[in-house]
């Protein structure tokens, strides 16, 4: 192990300024890495960390500044080059080819060859080692893309991690991994970090930073404000630092207190729900001004259930009763149509209109309500869109197409989108993901909100935390299953854990969540 | 059945041209039919025919659209009915490979004889493998290039028109219509096709003749009757003071009058179209009097062409090569002819 | 450093013009200017208005209208090889009719209906079934030539109905029919596109189809719409071409029309992966290349080389289009 | 995102069914006509012709399958067989390999064109594919006067004359193409790039592949492959007419994707492109045939309707296959 302090540092970026169509996205940003180290690097959404990240790697040409590998300057033209100069990134979006084989995405560029042709055999067993060293063990000859989004990003890991970086760089890669998947990673890092690789990390989750990093670099509006060692800083100032101000609240603190019951009959109530393949039999009840949450593990159809209710998945078999009307839900349209509200919980591919500006995104299911005799209300359409940019803090023209926005102010768009409908039942899945501290504070405040307003939230996350803090009540799901209900009472981490790992309810006056049928 | 002769009817007009004219051509007779050279060989080394009652005859057609083509065909099925042949025919769909592949497959079904009116030139390959399968082979309409295949030998004759005279006798027509003096735009067949060459030529080389005709474009119509229309509206734009419009087939004809209607002139007084082809819409235009002349290009093949093959197979002497025979109509003979014009 | 940091204002003031858009914008028109110029010049009679409104304008006003109903099913990511055919089928069966006595009030109304008709089955094929948009359109692209040839028996049939007559030759307001019909489509699409939620559906469902589903939108018949109203413009071209050669011609009406309007879509700056729509930028396209090769055609340029200067005008547009879109 | 992971799963496995249907389908075809046709069907010279036929077909198509593999399109290949027999006609008076060679290079340089157009200025492979229909087109006219082009060559007709097993050198020639590239697409990087690039570009050139070279080379072979083509066809037929090429992308398109291609790229099969081209041919040849028994008779104009319905059948076959298939999975 050599001290970084001895040697100068690995990575020294310097001034970097770059513009998309005259709006700066980096202004004066620096970076330093040291060797065998891990840096955090963090800020707001929109602050250009992946753009000081893709300046870096060769996917965009700088405007201004400098970089240094090695105290060396060097200007890479392509993640090709980058890679050659041993800088290999993990993009934010998980970035591999989903139609080819697991061990082929490991291998793309550099297929092992016998006599000039591709080696199939050598070429599983290496992508089967390095997906071991990740505690993984998959069928490699499956298509990447049959597999779910965590074992994805490990896959991604696992190819990064088996090019032998001297840096390497991962762009929120914990963002859908589950706690025992994010802990592997860590130790992997750990033994990289230990061999001599140094690492930039970027997550917005704040325990994660302090659990593997270093040192730190903040970056505010495009410039960076901070670069100094993590032990330094605590929670509360780093995020003081990230948003310029003094943070009021860090991770918004556990509700005060449960919100009472409105209402005897539940806006809507879902038994025996099931849904090929993973969704087999899942009840649960909302209650207007009530945040109901839904935990799980990964894979334990979460998702699936609120696609079904939605009507976006087809449901084979059980009931949907949104305020107690009978009628079923076949397709998202009958679903709006009983006031239901769905947030994918993938933006890309099933929220943003990329090519649409803000304000058409913004109210593309309002669309029905906006139109008067066949005539879009253009003037109410802008008035709303004005609102919601000024209510969620969007940072954004209403009229730039959406794909220009960072990921977090996408995410409160789609938000908007769907609570300018006014639900009754809002379905939000993974609300928060890639989403900042603070951005996530204001979107779980304002989920509060709508329910003490009176609407019915079924709230799906990963985030224990998150759904600790703002769910009256949790239906945990366990292989497509609702096996237990926790209720306010009993909700914590440590429960929820023990609920999703076990399948056990905790002993609860009505923890069996079959029960919910009574009350219909 | 095949009228003949063109020759006198041209002859006699003549004498009603414009004493103004100032070129050879517009006070001479029509040129008529070509007759076909004394020394033509006889066909001896092509597959024979043996005699029968009746046959079984393949046909390969190269394309069956427009007209000319539809009649063509049809005169060859209404005389193989008329005869009680069985003719099975194949349409190439203007396509040359297309037709190689039909006329294979018609081989593999071994017909007593084959027709074939050749989409191009260069089809002679094929001709010869009918030789090899001992399929006696007559061309009509088109031929096929010496180099390829030779006539007598690969197939028993071909029965054509001869279209550098078709487009000489044009030439000669305009010329005799317009006086000899004007501005002439053609509009041609399809690139490449032997007709459109031909005539392109025989019409050319006649005009140099003619000084007092000036051609100032030349534009390649496709033989689609929207196209021609479409060429003729701008080529009018761009040379206003044009007199005279020479199409190689009546569909660009009539498309021609069309765009010459629309560009508010009188088709037949302040421009004159000639055209080749003969058919039934043009002699109607020719009487209606905004065609001024159309040079035959006859379509009914049938009997003619059943009628060789019977000489062939009784074992008479077969030229190997047959000129069709092709009329001049103008305002003296249209009405009379236009009921029969395909 | 610090400097330029702090005038960014005056550097975007520097920039006001912003040239790639303006490319995007009228790259296509400017073409069309210099080939208007060009023509001014070169040209004899061209700036009679009779040229251009019976001429130029009514030679492509029928390409401009199908490539309108293209234009709306690129927007939805799909593609129609089949409208130049759909031309075809409905000028013949329309002929058909009228020759066989039908009144020509439900004779063209069918000749419409046919092309309706084809546009439902490309749209069902495309979006029921989901058959990929070029092999779906590819079944009438061939089928439905061959039936117009089927219905006349490939003869070119004469029209001499008053009716027909007057769709070719007819003048109303002062412009022929065509081009009246064009810029009436045309309003009539840019107003359903722009007032009601038609427009910002169709490129929803083009931009991002799953998005576009769970926001309630029935994307399956946003699709089949922008295919059965394609359908049902080149039916109605299929009567204007009718009415222009006053005949039907199975083999030829409305060949290569599908290329011409695909081109046409694409010089207008129109990505063909869906979710843009551009009708006035289309219609410019359609014009630009129209005049382009009446241009070719009148100073007597051969076919043939006609084509070459077509395909590199079409190659110089859609090249200077991208690099304005990654100079932004 | 589950809707987009189970189609990742099901697609491939939905094409290789798909494959399979189109060789059953084609299998069944030939005996049903064999059985209907007898001898005649099965004669030399009627497989020859047909196989022949289909020798130029199924080098535009297999140029195509790899265009398609990377999610382009390769419009001008039918046009670059005009403008390559062309060219490659002028040259054959200078010997048979002076023939190959120059309709290859031919090829090659204008598929090298849209390469870079495509590659290197990003332009939509559609678009730029589109405009070289037309300028190859009329550069191939150009050169050749608007004339029939005959080929001089003795030595090139052995393409189209000799007989291997009863089938011609040219066939042969054509099989072992697809063999090669067979094993291309398999085992070979670039075979797998021109996958990877057709599933995803972007993410492609983020992993560190250079994509760019990738896409040139599909676009150059096709190039390269439809101007062989464009020479076979040329020694076939002994003279390349101006009328050649003519919709002749559009049959390679259908086979291509008949044959289990999927046309946004990432997914293809190079039998599978072989087999599609001969079950959608294999039409041509029992319409002629069923117009030699002389009783109904296929009316050339419905020929047209015949192929369209016939592809129309396929694919909706496919669809229903894959359908019933993903259900029951
Ligand atoms: N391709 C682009 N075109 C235009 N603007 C862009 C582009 N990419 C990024 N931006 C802008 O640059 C800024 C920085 O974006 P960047 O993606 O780097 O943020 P980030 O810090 O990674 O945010 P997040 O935490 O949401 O991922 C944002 O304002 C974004 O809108
Ligand atoms: N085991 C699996 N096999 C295939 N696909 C999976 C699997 N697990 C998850 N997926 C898919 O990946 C998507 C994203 O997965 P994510 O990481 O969000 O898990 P999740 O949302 O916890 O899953 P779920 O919603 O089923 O509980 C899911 O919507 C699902 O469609
Ligand atoms: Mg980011
Ligand atoms: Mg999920």
């Amino acid at each position: 192990m050599t001290d970084p302090k001895t040697e100068g540092p690995l990575l020294q970026m310097r001034g970097v300024t770059k513009s998309f169509r005259g709006a700066r996205a980096l202004d004066d940003a620096t970076m330093t890495v040291g060797r065998s180290q891990i840096r955090a690097l963090i800020g707001q959404n929109g602050a250009g960390k992946s753009t000081l990240i893709k300046i870096l790697t060769g996917v965009y040409r700088r405007d201004g500044g400098e970089v240094l590998l090695d105290g060396r300057p060097v200007d890479f033209r392509s993640t090709a080059e980058a890679q050659a100069g041993g800088v290999v990134t993990i993009y934010q979006e998980v970035n591999l080819v989903p139609k080819l084989s697991v061990a082929e995405n490991i291998f793309l560029g550099r297929f092992p060859k016998r006599r000039g042709l591709v080696d199939w055999a050598t070429m599983r067993a290496g992508a089967r080692d390095a997906l071991a060293k990740l505690s993984l063990d998959i069928d490699v000859t499956r298509p990447l893309g049959s597999y779910r989004v965590a074992t994805q990003q490990m896959t991604a890991i696992a190819r990064a991690v088996s090019l032998e970086a001297r840096l390497l760089v991962l762009d929120e890669p914990t963002s859908s991994l589950a706690e025992r998947e994010v802990e592997t990673l860590f130790g992997v890092m750990r033994s990289l970090r230990d061999s001599g690789v140094s690492m930039v990390f970027v997550s917005h989750r704040m325990d994660e930073l302090y659990e593997i990093c270093e040192d730190v670099t903040v970056l505010r509006d495009g410039r960076t404000v901070a670069e100094e060692p993590l032990a330094s800083l605590n929670q509360y100032e780093l995020v003081s630092k990230m948003l310029g101000r003094a943070a009021e609240q860090v991770a918004s603190g556990a509700r005060a207190a449960a919100r009472p019951r409105q209402q005897a009959e539940p806006v809507l109530a879902v038994s025996g729900a099931a849904s090929a393949p993973r969704l087999k039999d899942a009840s649960l009840a909302v209650y207007a001004g009530q945040v109901q949450g839904v935990a799980g593990l990964l894979g334990s159809g979460r998702s699936e259930l609120l696609r079904s209710i939605f009507g976006a998945d087809p449901l084979d078999g059980g009931t949907v009763v949104v305020s107690s009307d009978a009628a079923p839900i076949r397709t998202p349209r009958e679903a709006i149509a009983a006031r239901l509200a769905f947030l994918s919980e993938d933006r890309r591919a099933e929220g943003i209109v990329p090519h649409l500006s803000v304000r058409d995104n913004l109210t593309l299911a309002l669309l029905p309500k906006l139109t008067r005799r066949g005539i879009v209300d253009r003037k109410r359409q802008k008035q709303i869109v004005t609102d919601y940019i000024a209510r969620l803090g969007i940072k954004a023209q209403a009229d730039q197409p959406i794909v220009e926005l960072s990921g977090g102010n996408q995410q409160k768009v789609l938000l908007a989108r769907w609570l300018a409908t006014e639900p009754a039942v809002l379905l939000l899945d993974e609300p928060t993901r890639g989403i900042d501290v603070s951005a996530k504070a204001e979107i779980l405040t304002l989920v509060d909100k709508l329910a003490a307003d009176g609407m019915g939230v079924l709230l799906v996350s990963s985030e224990l935390e998150e759904v600790v803090s703002a769910c009256d009540d949790v239906t945990v799901l366990r292989d497509g299953v609702s096996v237990a209900r926790v209720d306010v009472e009993r909700l914590s981490e440590e429960s929820l854990m023990a609920v999703m790992a076990s399948g056990e309810a905790v002993p609860s006056a009505d923890s069996a969540p079959n029960k919910d049928k009574s009350d219909d | 059945s095949v009228d003949s002769g063109g020759s006198s009817e041209g002859g006699a007009a003549a004498g009603a041209a414009s004493p103004a004219a100032n070129c050879a051509i517009a006070t001479a007779a029509d040129p008529g039919n070509s007759q076909p050279a004394a020394d033509t060989p006889i066909a001896e080394n092509a597959p024979k025919l043996a005699q029968k009652d009746t046959y079984r005859v393949a046909f390969s057609q190269n394309a069956n659209n427009g007209a000319w083509r539809i009649a063509e065909t049809q005169s060859m099925q209404d005389e193989a009915k008329r005869l009680g042949y069985q003719i099975q025919v194949t349409d190439a769909q203007n396509n040359q490979s297309k037709q190689i592949q039909d006329i294979r497959s018609l081989i593999a079904q071994k017909p007593d004889a084959l027709f074939v009116a050749p989409m191009t030139e260069e089809i002679g390959t094929v001709i010869g493998e009918a030789k090899s399968a001992g399929i006696p082979v007559f061309l009509i309409d088109r031929t096929v290039s010496d180099s390829q295949a030779k006539a007598g030998t690969d197939y028993v004759t071909t029965i054509v028109s001869d279209f550098v005279q078709e487009g000489k006798r044009a030439a000669y027509a305009l010329a005799k219509a317009t006086g000899g003096t004007g501005k002439v735009i053609a509009l041609e067949g399809t690139t490449g096709s032997s007709s459109a060459v031909d005539r392109k030529k025989g019409f050319e080389d006649a005009l140099k003749e003619c000084p007092g005709l000036e051609l100032v474009a030349t534009q390649d119509a496709d033989n689609q009757r929207a196209r021609a229309q479409d060429i003729t509206e701008s080529l009018l734009q761009a040379n206003p003071d044009v007199t005279a419009v020479y199409a190689q087939g009546d569909d660009m004809a009539m498309g021609a009058i069309a765009a010459i209607r629309a560009a508010g002139k009188v088709p037949g007084k302040d421009i004159l179209v000639v055209s080749g082809d003969g058919s039934k819409e043009a002699l109607q235009a020719i009487v209606d009097g905004t065609m001024a002349a159309n040079v035959e290009c006859n379509p009914r093949f049938g009997p003619k062409a059943f009628e060789v093959m019977k000489q062939y197979a009784a074992g008479d002497e077969v030229p190997t090569k047959i000129l069709n025979e092709d009329r001049l109509f103008d305002s003296s003979n249209a009405g009379e002819f236009v009921d029969q014009a395909y | 450093m610090t400097d330029l940091a702090t005038r960014p204002a005056e550097v975007s003031a520097l920039r006001r013009i912003d040239w790639p858009t303006m490319i995007r914008r009228y790259g296509a028109a400017a073409v069309l200017a210099l080939l208007v110029i060009f023509n001014i010049i070169f040209t004899e009679n061209f700036l009679d208005l009779r040229n251009i409104l019976f001429v130029q304008l009514r030679q492509a006003a029928p390409t401009a209208i199908v490539a309108l109903g293209m234009a709306l099913v690129i927007a939805t990511g799909g593609i129609d090889l089949s409208v130049g055919a759909v031309v075809a089928l409905s000028g013949q069966v329309t002929a058909v009719f009228l020759l066989d006595g039908v009144p020509p009030l439900v004779a063209l109304p069918i000749g419409i209906l046919v092309g309706l008709a084809a546009g439902l089955f490309n749209g069902t094929l495309v979006s029921r079934f989901g058959i990929q948009p070029m092999i779906a359109t590819l079944v009438l692209f061939t089928a439905g030539r061959g039936l117009a040839q089927v219905v006349t028996g490939g003869r070119i049939q004469t029209v001499n109905e008053p009716i027909v007559e007057f769709l070719g030759l007819g003048v109303i307001a002062g412009l022929p029919i065509s081009v009246f019909s064009l810029i009436v489509i045309t309003i009539a699409i840019i107003g359903v596109t722009r007032f009601t939620p038609a427009g910002t559906k169709l490129l929803a469902v083009g931009g991002n189809e799953r998005a576009a589903g769970l926001v309630g939108i029935r994307t399956k018949w946003v699709k089949t719409m922008a295919y059965v109203v394609a359908g049902g413009l080149a039916g109605y071209v299929g009567l204007l071409e009718l009415g222009r050669i006053q005949a039907s011609d199975a083999t030829n009406a409305g060949l290569n029309m599908e290329l011409d309007a695909i081109a046409a879509v694409a010089v207008a700056g129109t990505t063909l992966a869906g979710g843009t729509f551009s009708p006035g930028r289309t219609i410019i396209g359609v014009l630009m290349l129209r005049l382009l090769q009446n241009t070719l055609v009148a100073h007597g340029i051969p076919r043939e080389v006609a084509q070459i200067a077509q395909g590199l005008i079409i190659v110089a547009a859609i090249y200077l289009l991208r690099r304005s879109r990654d100079a932004r | 995102m589950s809707a987009a992971t189970a189609d990742v799963a099901t697609v491939g496995h939905r094409l290789a069914l798909q494959r399979r249907g189109t060789v059953a389908v084609l299998v069944l075809v030939v005996l049903l006509a064999s059985l209907r046709y007898g001898d005649a069907f099965y004669s030399g010279i009627n497989l020859t012709s047909y196989f022949d036929d289909a020798v130029k077909y199924s080098l535009i198509a297999l140029g195509m399958t790899f265009v398609i593999m990377t999610g382009g399109i390769d419009l001008s290949v039918g046009s670059v067989i005009l403008l390559a027999g062309v060219a490659g006609g002028l040259a054959s008076p200078y010997g048979a390999v002076v023939a190959v060679l120059v309709g290859v290079g031919t090829g090659a340089a204008v598929g090298a064109v849209n390469g870079l157009l495509i590659a290197h200025s990003r332009l939509e492979p559609f678009v730029v594919t589109l405009a070289t229909l037309l300028w190859a087109r009329g550069l191939g006219l150009q050169l050749a006067d608007t004339q029939t082009v005959v080929y001089g060559s003795g030595a090139l007709q052995s393409l189209a004359r000799d007989k291997i097993f009863g089938l011609t050198t040219g066939f042969w020639l054509m099989l072992l193409l697809f063999a090669i590239a067979a094993v291309a697409l398999k085992y070979t990087a670039w075979g797998r790039t021109v996958l990877a690039v057709g599933d995803s570009e972007e993410s492609t050139s983020l992993l560190g592949v250079p994509t760019r070279m990738t896409k040139f080379s599909v676009y150059l072979l096709s190039g390269a492959l439809a101007g062989l083509a464009g020479v076979v066809l040329g020694s076939q037929t002994g003279s390349v007419s101006m009328d050649t090429g003519v919709g002749w992308e559009l049959i390679a398109v259908a086979a291509v994707v008949v044959g289990g291609t999927l046309l946004t790229g990432g997914v293809g099969s190079i039998g599978g492109t072989l087999a599609g081209l001969l079950l959608l041919q294999v039409i041509f040849t029992i319409i002629n045939f069923e117009n030699g028994r002389g009783g109904i008779e296929i009316n050339s104009y419905w020929q047209n309707v015949v192929r369209g319905a016939f592809l129309l059948v396929v694919v909706l076959l496919q669809t229903g296959v894959g359908r019933g298939r993903r259900k029951a999975s």
